[in-house]
């Protein structure tokens, strides 16, 4: 099975092969030797590989993980060869255009643009208010503003869906 | 010495009291919202009284709540922690007009301290320096050139109106102060529709260093020196540490001698702290934190002195316990706030569950958590989890030794600050010492690439395939063990060195 | 400095030596037991060799094992921690002449100080006092009247053959000798079928103190102090405290001056703790134990010294850092041991698997453990799972802390020494500082009455109430929070203020 | 439901009444105001009690309990209603008599006695070593020795029978 990682943003290929009840793992194109093994049934793994020891603690769930090693934490997105094939499509379609959802729970502090605006990649469209601070959220990439699904003074959860960008070059 | 006493808080700073009192055999009441009915401060005290309300406005902020729960259970004192109501002099007052020891300085002297203008004056009075300034806007260009005289260069013209930047610049010689006035005033103009400028010293390379001071109800005062806080964002503090890197004895005696006058211009008695910035061999009075601060543990740990414990003695009238020259100092201690936290989304705030945690131990490491398996982390209150505090011989020891703790902490279900403080830990310029209040908002730390890439690709593309093998057995989707050994069939030619002599399921 | 080192050893001293050696930039070499492969030191070292078999014979004391691990991963020395091969002279040897460094001292050194009779004939030699006494039997009352003078009362018969106390008398002025040889000959006679009679000193209200030392390869040595360490049990150390409540500084310099001594005597290198018996002002060589011991935190926490630090830099070489004059003590620090013994079934050992643990923190709490969820307690091993050490001031608030410290702590699953270190700490004597080491075997622990039982036996039924629930529930029996509901449901009225408000479930 | 629990050895007797959704609790006759509340799922509870609050942990399961409060450790046994009627009747058999088990998991060293002999309450009947520590195991009440189920030499789990004692004045 081969899996694509991404990590801090950047790509890997993992290609896990069993033979005879043996797992060999290829990152990358190249053999590395690994041991894995659960320690608490917690989130404390325990992994051997190339002859050194690593304390592992992974978090998150599905495609979403955290791994720490050593209080460093790489941000991991994971998925499997189906997953990934499943998802090309979609972000094909989705190349130009997309979702802005809330990347934190926050109240609505401010609603930057308006439907049928046309924004640039890195132009603000709210302020979230979170623990005191304000953080701006901004488009991922241009378009035109589609639907907003927010109000100012409104408490949202993380994930929630905030604003749709529509393509410019290639509308659905 | 009081029999029991409330503490009006949450988080590690309630436990940190309740560890002091019960060592000192003081009942200690505490007092929790709806969110808080499994914290730790409120499993780890006497006596627990609930307040209601998951908000801080609908419960640690209910002065009325926590006075009547002070009454009902007997209590005879309040302390305030920090936060919260601890700087509120209405309340205050209203402690101390119910007939009970309020833990903290006068209210007046919260109220003095806690005004810009009125502190400024204050301090001024009693001779204690301020970064020098105009009150008033200057007229043009060259009244600013006379003014600039009795304040010193470099200067910094500021716009009245200002904000974000705009309208300020930085005059190092008088030759620079006519164009700079110039644009100065016609950017704040256009910006803010207001061109009015004031003149204040630009401190280069400011540091911000605070005394911790403590006034008994005799007249007594002494100072525990000083720790350094330039480790910050946003004003958020992350780092601290004691003694500060460039403060030298003769620079702490001073800096002690003036925050005390500082305290004594207002009649201060319990614990504060005077804030000060430091610039090139000079110190300028910034605030004084009327109450006990997040960092005070790192004075602890180098002078040997429970502050906590000195604070409810002066608070039930003791003299203070120990003289100025009964107060030493040996080695250096940083603190590390581990704030809820994602630092690879630049310090967005991080919420969730814990799962999975591993405390730091061993020599020298102190721990003040609330943390606990199965705490919801929210957005309600304050996003510090912990502090993790360690003491070294000298500084480079007690560095390597933050770094050690750090990289056993691991906090799972919740993100964390801790990254960004391992990160400030390996900077040259922070372990030379030479690091100024915009040092970490400098600091790149989306950039940084962790050396283990490849390796944490393959584990997370094992774990990932351990999950699904787990979901698969569906019945048996709790039951860890049976897909831990399953896990370990099929991984077991490389898992022998790991597993299989373990032998742990 | 070393590059890589081995740690020969398992548990929280393998852990403790990790700490040090990490803070150093140090890589560790780990060797792990079949029951050991998910063990902390196992997983925070930087390389994690296996060594197979479940029993220390299979594993830990396999000098050729840990030899060739160190020779396949490069390690440059190796640390023995306590216990296992620390004190095998042989294996010092062997390390040695495999070319590596050994972190410990001399073989030679530990062979004679392992050796009850040629360690007291060296220390003889060097003018170290032992307790007075004949080497050979006495013939009769009136010998032993004669030999006594030289000896000094009180004294103690003791029958050449004995055992279980039988044929012992103590006699304390010579007007007793003569019956007391009659009786004590007659026992032992028919007892053990041998009448022969020794005479040594009676140690009235003895206490084991001892010292730490340390010898550099350069001449160099110095004494960190002492620590007292007379609640002990079958010779099993429970709590140790530093300094001793009966020395001052005077003493102190003393026993450190003959602890250097005793060290230079076998021409000492490395850390070692020279222990003695002291009674009624006088002290008397007991024995030296070669390597760090179990208790060495204490001495760390008073005089501010890592004495892994310390013991890493003699081995490679180094001078030692620091003069006896440098060498400052503050404070009081106690350390009390965690073992897996059931106290109220008298102190049998305990096993079971570590389900929850709350660990203490805060202020001058320092813990040493190897425990984690999941760890399974056996009996192939030292039951010690961790030490908590505290700090503080002065003896009183130490002895307060490490109170509250014990009642913070929980360890689920396994029965620990805690209880028993509690009784200890709430005795009048032991806060007196009045204790010998007879002290803790005289100590009632199995009578003691819990202030809350009709509170736990509420608990304990609504507990098991809940747990039925639970098991009724069937499908969701893993589910706990639906349980939690339930219980809250049928408890709605008492549960108002815990549980209501928090709505945690 | 009335629970028999015995505390280090003390018996109480604690009533839990449930009326309209709600729980009275008597220790021993007397009521006794209590909440209690889980909190992490691995034995930490939360409990309130005439206005005081405990941290209390409980460990082991069915009718051996310990609760430790700040510290102090309580061995609990607890038996229901059910339960006491049903052990009533057995221990009433095994009064004069009964089954010496392993309180450790150990190696016995060795057996003090032979079957047919006669011993008293307190008699030792083996040693078991245990962590290097010899333990002596002794008659619980006189009797006579019936059957002998383990050697010197044997390792031997926690709980394991050891010895069967009958009783002298009425033997089954």
């Amino acid at each position: 099975m081969k899996y694509f990682v991404e990590i801090n943003g950047r790509p890997h290929e993992v290609e896990l092969t069993e033979r005879l009840g043996v797992l060999s793992v290829k990152v990358d194109g190249e053999p590395l030797d690994l041991a894995y093994s659960e320690v608490d049934g917690l989130g404390q793994f325990f992994v051997l590989s190339e002859g050194r020891s690593y304390a592992v603690s992974i978090d998150g769930e599905a495609s979403e993980l955290g791994v720490t090693i050593a209080g460093a934490l790489y941000d991991v997105h994971i998925e499997d060869e189906r997953e990934r094939a499943a998802g090309a499509a979609e972000r094909a379609a989705a190349k130009q255009g997309g979702l802005v959802k809330s990347v934190m729970p926050g109240v609505v502090v401010e609603i930057c643009v308006e439907v049928g605006q046309e924004v640039e990649a890195g132009q603000p469209l709210l302020i979230l208010e979170a623990m005191k601070m304000q953080n701006e959220l901004v488009a991922p990439h241009g378009g035109r503003i589609q639907s907003i699904h927010a109000q100012a003074g409104q408490a949202v959860a993380m994930g929630a869906k905030l604003i749709q960008i529509a393509s410019l070059e290639a509308p659905e | 010495m009081f029999q029991r006493i409330l503490i009006a808080n949450r988080g590690e700073i309630a436990l940190r009291v309740i560890r002091t009192a019960r060592e000192m055999g003081i009942e200690c009441v505490t007092v929790f919202s709806e969110a808080d009915a499994h914290s730790l401060h409120t499993r780890m005290g006497h006596v627990a009284v609930p307040l209601g309300g998951r908000l801080p406005s609908e419960s640690y902020l209910v002065a009325d709540k926590i006075l009547k729960a002070a009454k009902e259970t007997g209590a005879q004192a309040i302390h305030p922690g920090y936060g919260f109501l601890s700087e509120n002099a209405a309340f205050a007052r209203a402690v101390v007009d119910a007939g009970l020891a309020w833990i903290g300085p006068p209210p007046h002297a919260i109220e003095v301290m806690g005004d810009k203008i009125e502190s400024r004056r204050a301090m001024l009075a009693a001779g204690v320096p301020l970064v020098p300034g105009l009150t008033d806007p200057v007229a043009d260009a060259d009244a600013a050139v006379a003014a600039a005289k009795g304040i010193g260069y470099p200067i910094m013209i500021k716009a009245a109106a200002g904000g974000g930047g705009k309208g300020i610049r930085i005059v190092r010689d008088p030759g620079e102060m006519k164009s700079a006035f110039r644009t100065a005033s016609g950017e704040a103009q256009s910006a803010f529709g207001d061109g009015r400028l004031y003149l204040e010293r630009y401190l280069d390379e400011p540091r911000h260093i605070e005394v911790q001071v403590m006034f008994d109800q005799h007249g007594g005062a002494v100072h525990y020196g000083e720790r350094e806080c330039s480790i910050q964002r946003r004003h958020q503090k992350l780092l601290e540490e004691s003694p500060g890197p460039i403060v030298d004895a003769e620079l702490r005696a001073q800096m002690g001698e003036v925050a005390l006058r500082a305290g004594r211009a207002v009649g201060y008695q319990g614990a504060g702290t005077v804030e000060f910035l430091y610039s090139k061999g000079e110190f300028f009075f910034l605030e004084m934190n009327t109450r006990l601060q997040v960092e005070h543990p790192i004075t602890e740990m180098v002078t040997g002195v429970d502050l906590v414990r000195d604070q409810l003695e002066v608070a039930a009238g003791r003299p203070l316990a120990r003289t100025q020259d009964e107060i030493t100092w040996r080695g250096h201690a940083i603190e590390v706030r581990i704030n809820a936290e994602d630092v690879n989304a630049g310090f967005l705030p991080a919420t969730g569950t814990i799962r999975n945690l591993r405390l730091p131990g061993g020599p020298w490491v102190r721990v003040d958590s609330c943390m606990y398996r199965g705490l919801e982390v929210g957005l309600n209150y304050d996003p510090m989890l912990a502090k993790i505090i360690v003491w070294g011989e000298d500084r480079a020891t007690a560095i390597e030794r933050m770094r050690r703790a750090l990289e056993e902490l691991n906090v799972g279900g919740v993100r964390t600050s801790a990254p960004a403080a391992l990160a400030v830990l390996a900077e040259p310029a922070f372990r030379a010492g030479e690091y100024t209040t915009h040092f970490l908002e400098a600091l790149d730390l989306k950039g940084r690439v962790g050396a283990q890439e490849r390796l944490v690709a393959a584990i997370s593309a094992v774990h990932r395939r351990a999950m699904a093998s787990r979901r698969a057995l569906g019945a048996d989707a709790g039951d860890r063990r049976g897909w831990q050994a399953r896990s370990r069939a099929a991984l077991s030619d490389h898992v022998r060195l790991a597993t299989n002599p373990g032998g742990q399921a």
